[in-house]
């Protein structure tokens, strides 16, 4: 019997409430898979979609966006403008045919360890049963005959 | 080349003992830049500390990656240790092994894996750290308090008092605001103006005060520390120099039957008039809206005859002063929701029924029954008083869900005060709940029920309206099995909401507050901003924020003082550099930035402007974004919105996060 | 002379303009986009419905921000991207006169942008019938399907940027694409750079794009690129009720938010 | 170079014959976009017959649009490098016209005659081109004003012309001789015909003459204004260009793996001259179409001795702007 | 003033069983009172039982779906507008709107069980609505009489709650019904009981709380010289006319304020004879309010 797929899953988180969070699950010793590492921005509404995009290409299998609860932003209202964005990201997303189900948008609050922690490993689990990203990895060149001679298709 | 060290802390057992330290440094030392990678049991320590700070000067390492426990501990601890190394403090950076790997996981190689991801996630984003230098802004140590009531008078009082300078402005002719209103105070029944007006003569004479009063801020521009205001100052038609406020004026005045705003339009006044005895200052205003000279064209002009002084000059006109201050405190206070909003009670149908001001009004007694508690109608003493509270209060039909918070308190003491002038009239109660969560505050009501034997009926009334002669008050008892009960009423007072005063929302605008649907302003974070505003430099006292009470407001006006004084404790402030900035290049482009200032609107605290690149002759060259760093707090909402990336935000670059991704996944 | 021709060579004589934004014709029967300096040029201007080129997109040439007094001959969507671009603070330096022919098939000269603004709205194009059949379909398929659909169209892009180059809403001075530090968008055209590339692309355009669909037309590979601004406006239509190319004030969704957003997908 | 016929009913089982040579076959494919394309194909029924020009060249077969020239892996021990050069398959183009097969004259030059590329050389060595000669023609193809014409064997492998029930078949090179040989039997002796009434009539747009001559001074026409001020500045008619064969070179991965790619560029895009410090040589979008003209009938002609205009007219059907560059060259050599 | 276009206008018309059956008369007002002013109402196709009464305290979701059912089958007849004259059927068409309409689940489970495509556009008209909207543009040519008396307009409960689907604009102190009367030329009084509760639940079971609560209705009324009481739902019109008996033991004296339908008193300041308006089908003589009618020189 093969080992079980370990995902790789970046976690891009704010500094306010979700990376707090996160330390308050660690205080808490609430124990979680070791599959999610956090990337800290000063808060969602910094995250530049570009950058899951990004994280998908180096061969990330899922992705976690996660920040203040709504009205609870440190800056007021970043986190709205986040909403809005990846309200409009995941339609692109959706409508581009692009596994949307592989990331996972949260609200944690320095409060919720344990919803971190149910977080992480609910999304481990689901991304670990849909398997590698090759859906994805597959679009890179691995064989060169391919971008040579598929030089133009429909 | 980069040279960066690397220190990997135990912390005693609780990172060593699930995660393979040694093998860490170990790592960490093979990977690109690394010049150094040591592992340490307490690198919070003295030692610890000394261990890095050696280690930087030794290998001359060009930054630091410090893996231990959350940055939100000890960032600072380690930052201050690499700046006594000699490098720049932002040049340090923090991997986060103990609350987010060894505290979290099992003992086991995927463990350590994770935490030398982390580490190598922390080197490439150090690689790309550059060093940042607290941002200094002048402070101007003068602060305007727009409002002139019992919130603005503390507050101005306080500040002046730290030795600062103070300007007020205040709409009305005489400042005192709706305090110099009330009649008696509750919980102590003490009298409004006894306690007030020695604070208002306070502000009048205080050397580091200047008081404009019937005056108006018009706009306002800057930032913190340094706005540029532009104060509107009304035509008073009154020289306030000559004029040493005898009086003579308003006596001879033939224009007597204008509604009295001080008395709630239930007494009258002069065209020239100032609105009350005790007024602060006490000198006359001519009400040009109302004046003959100026509604009939030159008629009259008695005041000016008579006036000894010659103070009177019908030719003045609006003046505009221009000041710049550094902090502003608004203490704009509230109106209370007036007629025509509850057609179903009558108000302003029926004489009688009147609100809860109107009545503060008739037990004063400098009111116009002086102190006697007679109806508007017929002057009667009523046998029978009801009084509504939450009369729009709490009810979403009417629009204001919030509960105005003060109704409670003066409504028992209405009825208190009812009692002691009339022993044998009977004073009613509607209410939903009762909120005395105060000090000595449900006391003060048991009393009104218990000694003063008000009758306190819990339910809403459906319907007011005139049967021979009474008010027929139709509500409902829900401690009663939910009876109907009417009451035949002589006078009715509705405690009608608090809400925002009505120039507010405008205010709101120049000031780039922001505020609820309601009107009021809001605070910069619900619990731990309670008084500052989302732009910086600008604090709320009072009832502007929402209803309080007199002992609440004054706190918070107090308050918002401490942090103007805090905000002068010294000439400069100094700011983290955590802040956004808009990328400079050489000509032709000189930024990349299109000035398309689609990211104006997204800044919370309007730190982005409009900066219009002129060459040497004047001529604009383009028109970009600038980012006031005196205003920005960081938060790089503005840089994800940014298309061509043109904004970017220091200590999180693009540059940085995007290393960040890459390590993390290519290990 | 036609109308037009009369109209714009009188703009010429009286000072109006000193540059003419409009079309000519060319041996392959195409509309060509042409710039006229003179009255005398005039007689080779026509506007037919083959002028389907959205002429705004040259207002962002520093020579014709140089040139200053300039006409312009637009249509529908070269109006709407006026308003859309006066919205986003682009036309401010230029002192543009512009025309158009109406249904009737009259010269429209337009005092100001208020006036745009307000013809614009009274003329408001709906999405052409092929595209809205195209975008049903799309998303009738399911997800695998559509999937499959784009990243075949993607691995047929070859980064020529023609959709870029003919957008009025890419003005940018240096595009995403020219970041190289870092850098966001690989320069190599290969797919998942190319869907890189899209995917901004139209993260860019929700929202701002005024649907005239020219990157679809001109796609020398025959992407059909302009469907995915054109689905995302309606879903930003749908959600937060902005229109694009609408008004010369209103602001920009993605800039904007309301505290109550509905979305089903945040946990 | 070797005449023969083949039957017009033979030609399907010629060339699945080729496919079974294990070779990569390229053929004109049409799509969706109603445009016609090469692609890899695996049985003559997937090829298009009805088309006047295919979207794009056939140069991709020799000049990918990205070649991998080499890729690296880090490891514990040091560096892997990979070089592709391995991997190039032996490939057929089949159904390109005259005019793209000529083009091949110019790239072979380009990249070969001094330091030459290996990567090109290698893929023009496993590249065979059957050539189809054009019935047909539009109002954006001028191959005759360049000195070809559609029945131009320059630079193809085989020519094959329909007449009919014949195909009238050009075997111009040992390479040409191979791919016949894979169905020799199909393949008849045949005497040498005129193949001009079978050819689409293109009328000369210009002499080729007097262009290279009046060249020379058109630096300084006023006219390049004129006929550029329209160009939005994309790459179409660089990328679908058979001859054009401008590069640039980049590093993409991370510093663990990654790999080194030659990537088509073009001289309209702005970015191609501009220096680092922001300065920009060709200041404006004039300056670039005339560098890319000026290049196709003037320098190449100085450096190789080649028009490297083919007359082909892709860039004419693909600009957004529908600018036409015979039109436009002769304006500014009036 | 909004001129009336037939070619645009189809407005439909939802009668549910009273205005079939215990109310016809009102049904007959409206629509005479529609005729004479060349509007024609559309009755919807298969239309089927509201739930009022019954459905709501049994099952919430059959409640949503049987009023979502005819209103889903309008807008399969292309009606955008419909006219629900009875009091109850608009409080029940109301709510089910307001539930499809901010709930996606539940509209999507309401769609399935009625299996048709619900058009969320619908406007759900109350009879008042409708008069103001359709009939006053054009009214005022057709009033040839003044109705010249004091008259208390009645709205009961299902008009003015809840806040959320209420039909008029101050829920306490509702004056739409007033303003038609004005029209009329009668003059509508201020009243106490505009909105208190008839007992309609009670119509059958409890007749002595129906007495009891109307008999307040009748006498403030009365106290205040009423001539009619103005109503727009059939339950009202049932306990104010049809209880006169009980309401005079409760009261111990006989009030006899007659009780119209708004329409039916609308009607007749626009000419249309009292038997038309079915003004004979009342238990409380209408002659009075007939009378004191005054027509008004053209």
């Amino acid at each position: 019997m093969s080992e079980q797929f370990e995902p790789k899953i970046v976690a891009f988180v704010c500094n306010w409430c979700t990376y707090a969070g996160a330390d308050l699950a660690g205080t808490s010793r609430t124990k979680y898979a070791t599959n999610v590492s956090i990337i800290r921005f000063p808060c969602t509404g910094r995250i530049d979609f570009m950058l899951l995009m990004k994280a998908f290409e180096n061969g990330a299998d899922g992705i976690i966006v996660s920040g203040c609860h709504p009205n609870d932003c440190h800056y007021t209202s970043g986190n709205f403008h986040a909403r809005r964005r990846w309200m409009v990201y995941k339609s692109m997303l959706d409508f581009m045919g692009f596994d949307t189900d592989r990331i996972t948008f949260s609200w944690v609050s320095a409060a919720e360890g344990t919803k971190w922690a149910n977080l992480v490993n609910d999304t481990t689990e689901k991304i670990r049963e849909k398997g590698p990203f090759t859906e994805f990895k597959n679009l890179d060149y691995s064989n060169f005959e391919k971008i040579n001679n598929d030089a133009i298709t429909d | 080349m980069a040279r960066i060290g690397v220190f990997i802390c135990h912390c005693g057992e609780n990172i060593s003992a699930t995660v393979d330290v040694a093998k860490v440094a170990e790592k960490a030392g093979k990977l690109s830049g690394v010049a150094f990678s040591v592992d340490y049991k307490y690198m919070c320590s003295d030692p610890g500390q000394t261990l890095i700070i050696e280690s930087i000067k030794k290998h001359k390492l060009t930054g630091i990656v410090v893996a231990a426990c959350s940055p939100r501990m000890h960032e600072g601890t380690f930052r201050k240790a690499a700046e006594k190394a000699g490098i720049n403090p932002y040049l340090c950076e923090m991997a986060n092994i103990r609350e987010q790997v060894s505290w979290v996981h099992p003992k086991s190689d995927a463990t350590t894996q994770k935490a030398l991801d982390i580490v190598r996630t922390l080197v490439e984003k150090v690689k790309k750290n550059v060093a940042l230098f607290p941002i200094k802004v002048p402070v101007t140590k003068t602060a305007l308090v727009i409002g002139g009531g019992i919130a603005g008078i503390q507050s101005a009082l306080d500040i002046a008092n730290a030795g600062h300078q103070v300007i007020m402005v205040e709409k009305k002719p005489s400042i005192g605001g709706h305090m110099s209103q009330l009649s008696e105070t509750f919980p102590t029944l003490d009298c409004s103006q006894c306690i007030l007006t020695p604070r208002m003569v306070e502000v009048a004479q205080h050397p580091n005060i200047t008081l404009y009063t019937y005056a108006e801020v018009e706009s306002v521009s800057g930032f913190v520390g340094n706005f540029d205001v532009k104060i509107r100052m009304k035509a008073k038609s009154v020289d306030m120099k000559k004029c040493t406020g005898c009086g003579a004026c308003s006596q001879k005045c033939p224009t007597k039957k204008i509604p009295d705003e001080f008395n709630e339009g239930m007494g009258f006044r002069t065209a020239i008039y100032s609105p009350f005895p005790q007024a602060v200052p006490n000198k006359p205003v001519i009400d040009r809206d109302h004046c003959s000279w100026f509604t009939k064209g030159g008629k009259c002009g008695l005041c000016k005859k008579i006036c000894p002084t010659g103070a009177i000059d019908y030719e003045t006109q609006d003046e505009f002063i221009d000041v710049r201050v550094g902090a502003i405190i608004t203490a704009t206070g509230f109106d209370l929701k007036h007629a025509d909003f509850f057609p179903e009670y009558g108000y302003g149908q029926f004489k009688d029924v009147i609100d809860g001001m109107q009545f503060e009004r008739l037990a004063s007694a400098s009111g116009p029954t002086a102190g006697e508690i007679r109806r508007p109608s017929d002057g009667k003493i009523p046998e029978k008083i009801v009084f509504v509270a939450c009369a729009g209060s709490r009810d979403k039909a009417k629009g204001i869900e919030y509960c105005s918070k003060i109704c409670c308190m003066y409504t028992a003491k209405h009825a208190m005060l009812y009692k002691h002038k009339n022993h044998e009239g009977k004073a009613y109660v509607f209410y939903m709940d009762i909120r005395a969560a105060g000090k000595n505050y449900d006391e003060f009501v048991r009393r009104a029920i218990e000694d003063d034997d008000v009758n306190y009926i819990r339910g809403r009334v459906s319907r007011i309206y005139e049967k021979n002669g009474k008010l027929i008050v139709k509500g409902v008892d829900t401690l009663m099995n939910s009876e109907p009960v009417e009451i035949e009423a002589d006078m009715v007072v509705l405690a009608t909401a608090v809400v925002a005063n009505a120039g507010a929302e405008s205010l709101a605008q120049k000031l780039h507050i922001s505020y609820d649907q309601h009107h009021f302003f809001s605070e910069a974070h619900p619990k731990l901003k309670p008084v500052e505003t989302n732009t910086a430099g600008i604090m709320l006292a009072g009832a502007c924020q929402s209803a309080k009470d007199i002992p609440e407001t004054v706190s918070q006006a107090s308050a918002s003082a401490s942090k103007a004084i805090g905000l002068f404790s010294s000439s400069e402030m100094t700011r983290e550099p955590i802040v956004a900035v808009v990328n400079r290049q050489g000509p032709p482009n000189f930024t990349s930035c299109t000035g398309c200032l689609l990211c104006m609107e997204v800044c919370p605290y309007h730190a982005i402007e409009k900066e219009e690149i002129k060459d040497r002759a004047g001529n604009l060259i383009k028109v970009a974004a600038r980012v006031n760093a005196g205003l920005c707090q960081g938060c790089g909402t503005c840089v994800a919105m940014c298309r061509n990336k043109s904004i970017d935000i220091q200590g999180f670059t693009n540059d940085q996060m995007m290393s960040e991704v890459m390590a993390m996944l290519n290990s | 002379m036609t109308p037009l021709q009369t109209k714009v060579a009188e703009l010429f004589e009286n000072g109006t303009i000193t540059l003419m934004i409009g079309f000519k014709s060319a041996l392959t029967k195409l509309p060509v986009p042409f710039f006229f300096n003179t009255a005398s040029q005039v007689e080779q201007l026509i506007f037919t419905p083959e002028c389907k080129g959205n002429l705004s997109v040259y207002l962002h040439k520093p020579e014709v921000k140089q040139a200053k007094k300039v006409g312009l001959l637009a249509n529908i969507s070269t109006l709407r991207a006026l308003v859309q671009l006066t919205s986003e603070n682009q036309l401010g330096d230029i002192e543009k006169t512009v025309l158009t022919m109406n249904a009737q098939n009259e010269v429209v000269v337009f005092e100001n942008m208020d006036e745009v603004e307000v013809y614009v709205q009274a003329n408001f194009p709906e999405y052409s019938e092929e595209d809205k059949k195209l975008l049903e379909q799309l998303n009738a398929m399911t997800r695998t399907e559509r999937w499959q659909y784009w990243t075949d169209q993607f691995s047929a892009c070859v980064k020529c940027y023609a959709c870029r180059a003919v957008c009025p809403m890419c003005y940018c001075s240096s595009c995403t694409v020219e970041c190289n530090q870092p850098q966001w968008i690989k320069v190599s055209s290969e797919t998942s750079g190319n869907l890189e590339w899209h995917t901004t692309r139209a993260m860019h355009l929700a929202g701002r794009c005024i649907n005239c669909g020219e990157c679809g037309r001109i796609c020398p590979v025959g992407i059909p690129v302009h469907l995915l601004t054109a689905q995302m406006n309606l879903d930003i239509e749908k959600e937060f009720g902005a229109k694009t190319g609408f008004s010369c004030h209103s602001g920009y969704a993605l800039n904007t938010f309301k505290a109550g957003d509905k979305e089903q997908f945040i946990k | 170079m070797e005449i023969k016929n083949i039957k017009s009913s033979d030609i399907p089982a010629f060339f699945n014959q080729l496919i079974g040579s294990g070779k990569v076959v390229l053929a004109p494919v049409l799509k969706k976009s109603g445009k016609v394309f090469f692609e890899p194909v695996q049985a003559y029924s997937q090829v298009a017959t009805d088309y006047i020009q295919t979207g794009f060249s056939a140069k991709s077969v020799v000049f990918p649009k990205v070649e991998v020239l080499f890729s690296y892996t880090k490891t514990e021990e040091g560096i892997e490098l990979k070089d592709s050069i391995a991997d190039i398959p032996e490939t057929v183009v089949w159904g390109l016209r005259p005019c793209d097969g000529s083009a091949f004259n110019y790239m072979t030059e380009f990249f070969l005659k001094e330091n030459p590329d290996a990567y090109y050389a290698a893929r023009k060595e496993k590249t065979t081109l059957i050539t189809v000669s054009c019935a047909k023609a539009d109002n954006a193809c001028f191959c005759t004003s360049v000195d070809l014409n559609p029945g131009s064997t320059s630079g193809s492998d085989v020519l094959l012309t329909l007449m009919g029930e014949d195909t009238y078949v050009e075997v111009m090179t040992p390479k040409g001789k191979a791919a016949i040989d894979t169905s020799a039997a199909l393949f008849t002796a045949s005497e040498e015909k005129n193949k001009d009434e079978y050819l689409a009539k293109i009328d000369v747009k210009f002499s080729m003459e007097e262009i290279k001559e009046h060249i020379k001074t058109a630096y300084d026409s006023v006219e390049w204004k004129n006929v550029s001020m329209g160009c939005f500045g994309c790459g179409a008619c660089a990328f679908s260009c058979p001859t054009c064969s401008c590069f640039d070179i980049q590093d993409e991965g991370t510093q663990n793996k990654g790999q080194r790619l030659r990537c088509w560029d073009s001289c309209g895009f702005g970015l191609f001259t501009k220096h680092n410090s922001g300065h920009n040589p060709k200041t404006n979008q004039t300056e670039r179409r005339r560098q890319r003209l000026m290049h196709k009938f003037k320098y190449s002609v100085e450096n190789l001795g080649i028009v490297s205009c083919v007359g082909c007219g892709r860039c004419i059907r693909v600009c957004p702007a529908h600018l036409n560059i015979f039109e436009n060259i002769l304006s500014v050599t009036e | 003033m909004q001129t009336l276009d037939k070619k645009y206008m189809r407005i439909g018309f939802y009668p549910g069983c009273s205005l079939e059956g215990s109310s016809k008369e009102y049904c007959d007002s409206l629509f005479a009172v529609a005729e004479k002013c060349n509007v024609t109402l559309e009755e919807i196709k298969d239309w089927n039982c509201c739930g009022a009464s019954a459905a709501h305290n049994l099952n919430h979701e059959l409640a949503i779906a049987l009023p979502a059912r005819t209103l889903a089958l309008a807008g399969k007849q292309g009606l955008t507008e419909i006219v629900v004259p009875c009091a109850a059927c608009y409080s029940r068409m109301a709510t089910s709107k307001n539930e499809i309409s901010s709930n996606v689940a539940t509209r999507q489970k309401i769609e399935k069980h009625i299996d048709l495509k619900l058009s969320a556009d619908i406007q759900i008209l109350t009879v008042f609505e409708f008069l103001q909207k359709y009939i006053f543009p054009v009214v005022d040519e057709h009033i040839v009489n003044k109705l010249n008396q004091k008259a208390a307009c009645y709205y009961g409960c299902l008009y003015s709650r809840p806040k959320e689907t209420a039909a008029i604009e101050q829920i306490e102190n509702p004056m739409e019904m007033d303003v038609v009367m004005a029209k009329a030329g009668a003059t509508p009084i201020d009243w106490a009981y505009k909105t208190e509760c008839c007992g309609a639940g009670f119509t059958m079971s409890r007749t002595d709380i129906v007495a009891k609560l109307s008999g307040k209705i009748i006498e403030d009324a009365a106290d205040r010289g009423a001539e009619s009481i103005i109503v727009a739902c059939p339950m009202c019109h049932v306990n104010l006319d049809m209880r006169r008996p009980e309401i005079k033991k409760q009261l111990n004296k006989d009030i006899n304020i007659p009780v119209l339908f708004i329409t039916q008193a609308l009607g007749l300041s626009m000419g249309i004879s009292a038997d038309r308006l079915g003004l004979n089908k009342h238990y409380v003589p209408t002659d009075k309010v007939v009378n004191c009618m005054e027509k008004l020189e053209a």
